[in-house]
């Protein structure tokens, strides 16, 4: 029975996914491409992989699908000036295609019997960083340097996506107002959702420590609920150029540098931690990271800051 | 003896934590940038670079004085757990040629990205200063990590750091060569991460010299260096994939399109550099590393014809990156597994001239193209006339930076290809040498045709604003080191060899 | 047939899928998507190679795992970029599509 | 007994399901869909949660408990939306 | 020694520098004839024979041997004369100083090419001898200059590039040698690849010297631009050609095969160049072609001098130069300096100054002859040698009718006559005292009747063939249009278009996504493929 599962899910997910990538209409393809992204985090949950199944599905699928609604629906009226490409061109790809995933296939089953793995270096090396989750370990301890170094990339996304604002709008507001006057529905829903969610947001952090969870899925969490308040138009999104939003964005990484700096005091090496004071310097790390993740992802998905009248 | 493949690393050795300085110091000022709201912007930057030029001779000194590796255990977890930081000869070679043509190009661009008065921050500075940062941390990490998937994260930071300074003009064709270079980039590192997950699943390790102990000709190595290699390729534009560097190159501001063109393109070859010399030494076998030669060969001439024909100099000056960097894949084919001493210490030694000479010609000749449409007021070739009048230190910048590109001597670019022409002939490899004479005399020809109109009459009616000295000193001050690197003399270099055992 | 290795078919199909989607698909946006898609997939194969080298204590190599949450987040803050240039273009050029138009070299 | 309960308390909500899609394929109108989608599904699920919940510890079914009130949240408040622009009263 | 090498070669690269300030400007320009004073320091001091050789900065090395004198001397008395016209010439004219930078360029690798003792001094001065030339001959900047500035500059950089291939294949061949050019020419013969690199060397300095085949450039750029750049790349630049040659060609080794080739070549010119002059109309070309018999007569004698394994082929090569140098540029200063009337003593000295060319007896051009009639020998070659003095007769003959005539493009501001007439007579000094350096014996000799006869019948003939065919009024029959030359590069430039454009419009389909995205996947493909194929096992 248990492969029984798994083959529907991976046929599912080959479906789906083509699907997606053949659907002639842009809104179709993204909304089958959101449904792909849940069906994904199903097959990690099967691969025994739960923290990166909630990231698949709050960061995969949640946040890079909602970007995508949007951007379909504001792309939806291009008159395609559509580069016909001629028939042959067509099976050449698929045929180009089609040899690169029959290349990858028969990969498997040449990888090396014995599988090298680093769980066990891992397991036996946990303890004494007092945490118990191994990936957040990995995350936080033996690979940190990875981690940091995203979280610069993700400020790099950032100013990446600020730098296409016009010169007149900068220091605005984000615009990501879909709906102008008070919705009453949807008000209803961005005032009893948000509670439930920063409370779940913050637990998922805690918990991260142990069990799957972590920053960033916290983060993501606390994102959606921000998202959701702006959508509503109950809160107007704070000018770009607000001191408290800079510091909140920045508070991550510069939580993350101090330690990493405290490092080289204590056990001489950067990013390493002096002995016993792990755990609590990794939760400290953690709640500022979730803060500047959480209003990082909010301001990438709300985009380059607009004109007071621009949708 | 010229070793051609990295010792393993062991300990954090003295001085190598300046390794993880010039990383995370520039990330440090980044984030100072963004969150004091761009107030002292440029003096953060010009801070942070003076600092990383800093780290980046003392490093150069260290691994001379040593004659040995600088290495960093980050975290203190050795690999295959953590991640280490080494810098051999030519780390630190690049470090300091990063940091010195970082710093050109910041006193470039000191007056044009400057805070406005009043509005205490303005969307191009913090935009543009943020970037540079990023790029200087990035290039630093390719240049010194020794893990694949730090790599892979540092190739990440360059390409998302070089996107908004190719957009940061705005214009509908700036946006759309930056999102054709976002989604080329990103799917290059899509084949690239995927190269790793089979290293990994092979050797259970992630590090260069774990791998490189242990490697065997397995299939799953083999495939794994084809994704790693075939997606880095689409990284560094080698011709058949170049179809977003001259768009993007010539939409960014002039100090950007310097940076770009001259160290951007460089940190994924580096990284090429670093797979098949290090990671995979044993792998060069002479049938691939003939298939990147045959792409480099027909980048140096398609290149080469298409910035000929180009009616706009950036559009030529970006060209000419295309047909450049066909040169530096020669090394692959000139030493593969097995060749020789000397002709692989000469063609190593060639290989990585060319790097540093191309650095620093190309990023003088699109700051004196900077210059060029800031006097005239476009960049269109037929009429640059007038241009040595308003601003003849530009032109003989552009001009020394057309004899290093020409490789004719006195110039590093003369020695770089002086270097491979020796490679090339004492290896037999006949068909190479002529494609790297035939690629000079096309630079001659492209270089020579710019320069001509260049020192014409001016157009009649033709309003030439005056441009500063000081940043045709800067321009000038990259070519002449291009032309400076001339004197060296003409056998492998010691340095290069630093930290690397055939 | 173990679970890892239907889920290594799957996500080479992916794969597949998303390279073919990438070549021929005109439009940016359905572009991006092929792109988030082989990102999927190639993450997949990594989870699948974390699969393999479970050990006692784990279902899972977490390292594999661990770069597969920052690779998921790099690969968003890519779509993020990627989806302002195309908004952007879109006013600017009144369509976002990047093949260029005939003359501009 | 309780695995008695559960499983017949499963396959009732599966059938649920099973109703609410033929329903979703089948009616003509929007609006007709949207009423079989909400009805069948939160019915359905709330058997299958109700089935499960003997069969886990209590914080466990509270969870469960709390995902479906969740679900039903967000299901109505969306039905809601959908409904309105269909109808054209409401905003985009 | 290596002060006054160094200045002469920095000396003008100092003067173009200070062209950037406009405030220095108008000195410089007038300072042009001063810039190549310290080379005439230098022949003197090699004169004895010795060869002093010097070496900077590890690579650099300057040599300065005899037949490197001569040419150095007369080229810097030249390079002196013109540039004192020339800054006449310039004052007041506009883009003074845009012209005085390509001529001091010009000089600087013009003069240093004679010194210049390894592989990357040579290559570097000599391409500084041809590359600057373009901005002298499109100084003008109408379309026919420009065509003609960029075939010149195309001819230069291809030969440059057979040249450095010649020259990284010597260095390849003598690996421990370093750069120094004479131990790695010792070292050719004994190479492998010596055929190739004799062949490499002996296009690549030809393209300069106008050797038949590649010689379609040379009438093309002497016939456009100023005279009085004319007068300098057509005497001293070209010359950069020969002393490549000399340099470069196994003189002291008898490589009868390679030697013959070139004396043919060699020969073919010096005909063939004749012939097609006479076909000309504008006094400039028919200066070109002699210029082209010149040349080929003078790589003749290498020709020679290589297949005897003599090594003083050199120095009469460049001795029977030095006459060309001053004589050819004397004659384009000439033209430059025709007013509407032409004094009958003008006519005289210039005729007699150019039948030099021919061998006239008395002349500095004989004596030239005489220097290598040894070495031409009696039998054939010796023969088509005196053929080539015939057809030089001829042409020249055919030059003073032509000039004659009221000058077609009548110079606006006329150079200076003292220009022509101190070329003239220098060129006549320089041969008669330094003839018996070069060959022994004294200046006597060649007055003895013997040498005058062989010297007198091919200018007495050519005279005569001249008359008859004036009185026959015939025409010559009247070539196919163009020469050899002229068609060969303009197929070459057909061709060269037609590649470019195929390669442009495949560079624009490479240019689109979903090409470039394919090529992606198939080049991963084939990468793969070819490493599991030829991978190692």
């Amino acid at each position: 029975m248990e492969t029984g599962f798994d083959i529907a899910l991976a046929l599912l997910l080959l479906c789906v996914g083509g699907w997606s990538v053949i659907a002639r209409n842009m809104m179709t393809a993204v909304i089958v491409f959101i449904a792909y992204g849940l069906l994904l985090s199903l097959a990690w949950v099967r691969l025994h992989a739960i923290d990166v199944s909630l990231t698949e599905a709050a960061i995969g699928s949640g946040a890079t699908g909602l970007l995508m609604v949007i951007a379909a629906h504001k792309v939806a009226g291009d008159t395609k000036r559509v580069v016909q490409l001629s028939r042959g061109f067509h099976v050449l790809a698929a045929v180009f295609a089609a040899l690169v995933a029959v290349g990858i296939a028969a990969l498997a089953f040449v990888l090396p019997g014995e599988p090298s793995s680093l769980a066990a270096p891992v397991l036996e090396r946990l303890p004494d960083s007092g945490l118990g989750n191994p990936v957040a370990g990995v995350l936080f301890v033996f690979r940190s340097f990875d981690t940091l170094l995203e979280k610069v990339v993700l400020l790099l996304a950032l100013i990446g996506v600020w730098a296409l604002a016009r010169d007149a709008d900068w220091g605005g507001v984000p615009g990501l107002r879909l709906f102008r006057e008070r919705h009453s529905v949807l008000t209803l829903l961005a005032r009893t959702l948000p509670p439930i969610g920063f409370v779940f947001a913050i637990y998922m952090t805690w918990a991260g420590a142990d069990v799957p969870g972590g920053a960033f899925q916290g983060g993501t969490v606390l994102a959606a609920m921000w998202i959701l308040v702006m959508v509503a138009g109950v809160r107007r999104p704070p000018r770009i150029s607000s001191p408290p939003l800079r510091l909140a964005i920045v508070a991550g990484p510069v939580v993350f540098l101090a330690i990493g700096f405290l490092g080289f005091l204590a056990p001489g090496a950067f990013l390493a931690y002096p002995e016993g004071f792990a755990k609590p310097l990794i939760v400290a790390m953690e709640t500022a990271l979730t803060l500047s993740i959480a209003v990082i992802l909010g301001l990438l998905i709300a985009g380059p800051p607009k004109g007071e009248d621009a949708p | 003896m010229m070793p051609l493949q990295a010792l393993a690393v062991t300990e954090t050795t003295p001085g190598g934590s300046l390794l993880v300085l010039g990383i995370v110091m520039p990330a440090v000022a980044l984030v100072a940038l963004i969150g004091l709201g761009g107030r002292g912007a440029r003096a953060i930057v010009i801070a942070a670079l003076l600092f990383q030029l800093y780290v980046a001779v003392r490093v150069a000194l260290l691994v001379a004085g040593t004659q040995s590796p600088l290495a960093y255990v980050v975290g203190g977890f050795h690999p295959p757990l953590g991640i280490t930081l080494r810098a051999d000869g030519i780390s630190a070679l690049m470090m300091v040629v990063s940091a010195a043509i970082f710093l050109a190009a910041a006193g470039f661009a000191w007056k044009d990205f400057a805070q406005p008065g009043g509005k205490p921050e303005a969307r191009a500075p913090l935009i543009f200063w943020s970037a540079m940062l990023a790029m200087a941390s990035a290039l630093n990490l390719l240049f010194t990590s020794s893990d694949l998937f730090n790599l892979y994260v540092g190739i990440e930071l360059l390409t998302f750091a070089a996107i908004p300074v190719t957009a940061i003009k705005g214009g509908a064709d700036t946006l759309r060569a930056a999102l054709r270079y976002l989604l080329f980039a990103v799917f290059g590192s899509m084949l690239y991460l995927f190269g790793i997950v089979l290293l990994y699943g092979a050797y259970g390790t992630l590090d260069i010299s774990g791998i490189a102990a242990q490697l065997q000709p397995n299939a799953a190595t083999l495939a794994a260096a084809g994704f790693v290699t075939v997606g880095l390729l689409a990284k560094t534009a080698l011709f058949p994939f170049h179809l977003w560097l001259p768009p993007a190159h010539a939409g960014a501001p002039a100090a950007g399109s310097a940076v770009l063109s001259a160290l951007v393109v460089k940190g994924s070859l580096f990284l090429l550099m670093r797979l098949w010399f290090d990671t995979f030494p044993t792998l060069r076998e002479p049938a691939d590393m003939q298939l990147l030669a045959l792409s480099g060969a027909l980048a140096v001439i398609v290149g080469s014809v298409t910035a000929l024909r180009q009616q706009r100099l950036k559009l030529l000056v970006a060209y000419s990156t295309v047909a450049q960097i066909g040169y530096m894949f020669f090394v692959f084919s000139l030493a593969p597994k097995g060749t020789g001493e000397a002709i692989a210490a000469t063609a190593w030694t060639g290989a990585w001239l060319q790097v540093v000479a191309h650095a620093f010609a190309k990023a003088g000749m699109f700051l004196a193209a900077g210059l060029a449409a800031e006097v005239l007021g476009h960049d269109r070739i037929r009429d640059l006339g007038g241009l040595s009048r308003r601003a003849p230190l530009a032109v003989l910048a552009f001009a020394l930076s057309g004899l290093s590109l020409m490789g004719l001597p006195p110039s590093g670019g003369f020695n770089a290809k002086f270097m491979l022409l020796v490679a090339a002939l004492a290896g037999g490899q006949w068909v190479w040498g002529a494609v790297i004479i035939a690629g000079g005399v096309l630079a001659g020809a492209y270089v020579f045709g710019v320069l001509a109109r260049m020192m014409a009459e001016p157009a009649a009616g033709a309003s030439l604003q005056a441009v500063g000295r000081g940043r045709q000193w800067i321009a000038l001050g990259l070519s002449a080191v291009a032309v400076l690197m001339g004197l060296l003399p003409l056998e492998p270099v010691a340095f290069l060899a630093i930290g690397r055992a055939l | 047939m173990s679970a890892a290795l239907l889920f290594w078919l799957a996500g080479s199909g992916l794969i597949g899928l998303s390279v073919y989607g990438l070549i021929v698909n005109p439009h940016p946006l359905c572009k991006l998507l092929a792109l988030n898609l082989l990102g999927s997939g190639v993450f997949l194969l990594f989870g699948v190679i974390a699969r393999r080298g479970a050990s006692a204590g784990l279902g899972g190599d977490p390292v594999p795992q661990a770069l597969v949450i920052t690779g998921i987040v790099v690969a968003f803050s890519a779509t993020a970029i990627a989806v302002a240039l195309l908004l952007r273009l879109h006013t600017e050029a009144g369509e976002a599509s990047i093949d260029e138009e005939d003359g501009q070299p | 007994m309780a695995d008695l309960f559960t499983i017949l308390a499963v396959t009732a909500g599966a059938v649920l399901f099973l109703a609410g899609t033929v329903g979703l394929l089948r009616f003509p109108g929007t609006l007709a869909r949207l009423h079989a989608l909400t009805k069948v599904d939160n019915l359905g699920l709330g058997l299958v949660v109700l089935g499960l919940m003997p069969q886990m510890g209590f914080l466990a079914a509270a969870k469960m408990l709390a995902v479906w009130l969740l679900v039903q949240l967000s299901g109505a408040i969306v039905t809601q939306i959908l409904a309105r622009s269909v109808r054209g009263g409401g905003e985009r | 020694m290596i002060f006054a090498i160094m200045a002469m070669i920095l000396l003008p690269l100092a003067m173009a520098l200070l062209l950037l300030s406009p405030a220095l400007r108008p000195m410089v320009v007038r300072g042009l004839g001063l810039a190549p004073l310290p080379a005439l320091l230098l022949p003197p001091a090699a004169w004895e024979g010795s060869i002093s050789t010097v070496s900077f900065f590890g690579t650099w090395r300057y040599v300065l041997d005899q037949a490197g004198a001569l040419l150095l001397g007369a080229c810097a008395l030249l390079w002196i004369i013109a540039g004192s016209a020339a800054s006449r010439w310039l004052a007041g004219r506009g883009g003074q100083g845009r012209f005085a930078l390509w001529w001091l360029l010009t000089l600087s690798g013009s003069l240093g090419v004679f010194v210049a003792g390894d592989v990357v001094s040579f290559y570097a001065l000599y391409a500084l001898a041809s590359l600057p030339a373009y901005g002298l001959i499109a100084f003008g900047g109408g379309g026919a200059e420009r065509r003609a500035g960029r075939v010149t500059i195309a001819a230069a950089l291809i030969g440059e590039g057979l040249i450095l291939a010649a020259m990284v294949l010597l260095a390849v061949n003598a690996p421990g040698q370093g750069l120094a050019i004479a131990p790695l020419v010792a070292a050719l013969p004994s190479s492998p690849h010596c055929g190739a690199v004799i062949a490499l060397l002996v296009i690549g300095f030809g393209l300069k010297i106008g050797l038949v085949p590649l010689h379609g450039w040379m009438p093309m750029s002497y016939a456009a631009g100023p005279l009085i750049a004319t007068a300098v790349l057509s005497g001293a630049t070209s010359k950069a050609g020969l002393i490549g040659l000399i340099r470069f060609l196994p003189l002291s080794e008898a490589m009868p095969v390679a030697g013959g080739m070139i004396l043919a070549a060699g020969l073919v010119s010096a005909l063939y160049g004749a012939l097609l002059g006479l076909t000309q109309a504008n006094p400039r070309s028919v200066l070109a072609y002699s210029s082209i018999s010149q040349l080929g007569q003078m790589a003749a004698v290498l020709g020679a001098g290589l297949a005897a394994g003599a090594p003083g082929a050199g120095v009469i090569a460049a001795y029977y130069a030095v006459y060309h140098v001053l004589v050819k540029g004397g004659l384009f200063l000439w033209l430059g300096a025709q007013g509407r009337r032409i004094a009958a003593w003008q006519l005289g000295l210039v005729g007699f100054a150019a039948l030099g060319f021919a061998g006239l007896p008395l002349t500095g051009g004989a004596l030239g002859k005489l220097a290598f009639k040894d070495l031409a020998g009696t039998g054939a070659t010796g023969m088509l040698f005196s053929f080539a003095a015939v057809g030089s007769t001829l042409l020249v003959l055919h030059f003073l009718r032509l000039a004659r005539a009221p000058a077609q493009d009548p110079q606006p501001q006329p150079l200076s006559p003292a220009a022509w007439i101190a070329a003239v007579i220098a060129a006549t000094l320089l041969q008669w005292t330094l003839f018996a350096a070069v060959t022994g014996d004294s200046a006597r000799s060649a007055l003895r009747p013997g040498a005058l006869f062989d010297l007198a019948w091919p200018v007495a003939a050519g005279a005569a063939l001249a008359w008859g065919l004036a009185a026959l009024g015939t025409r010559l029959p009247a070539f196919p249009p163009g020469d050899i030359g002229e068609r060969l590069i303009a197929i070459i430039e057909r061709q060269a278009t037609r590649i470019a454009s195929a390669i442009l419009r495949a560079e624009t389909q490479a240019h689109q996504w979903q090409v470039s995205t394919l090529a992606l996947a198939a080049a991963l493909i084939l990468f793969v493929a070819l490493q599991t194929v030829f991978g190692p096992r």
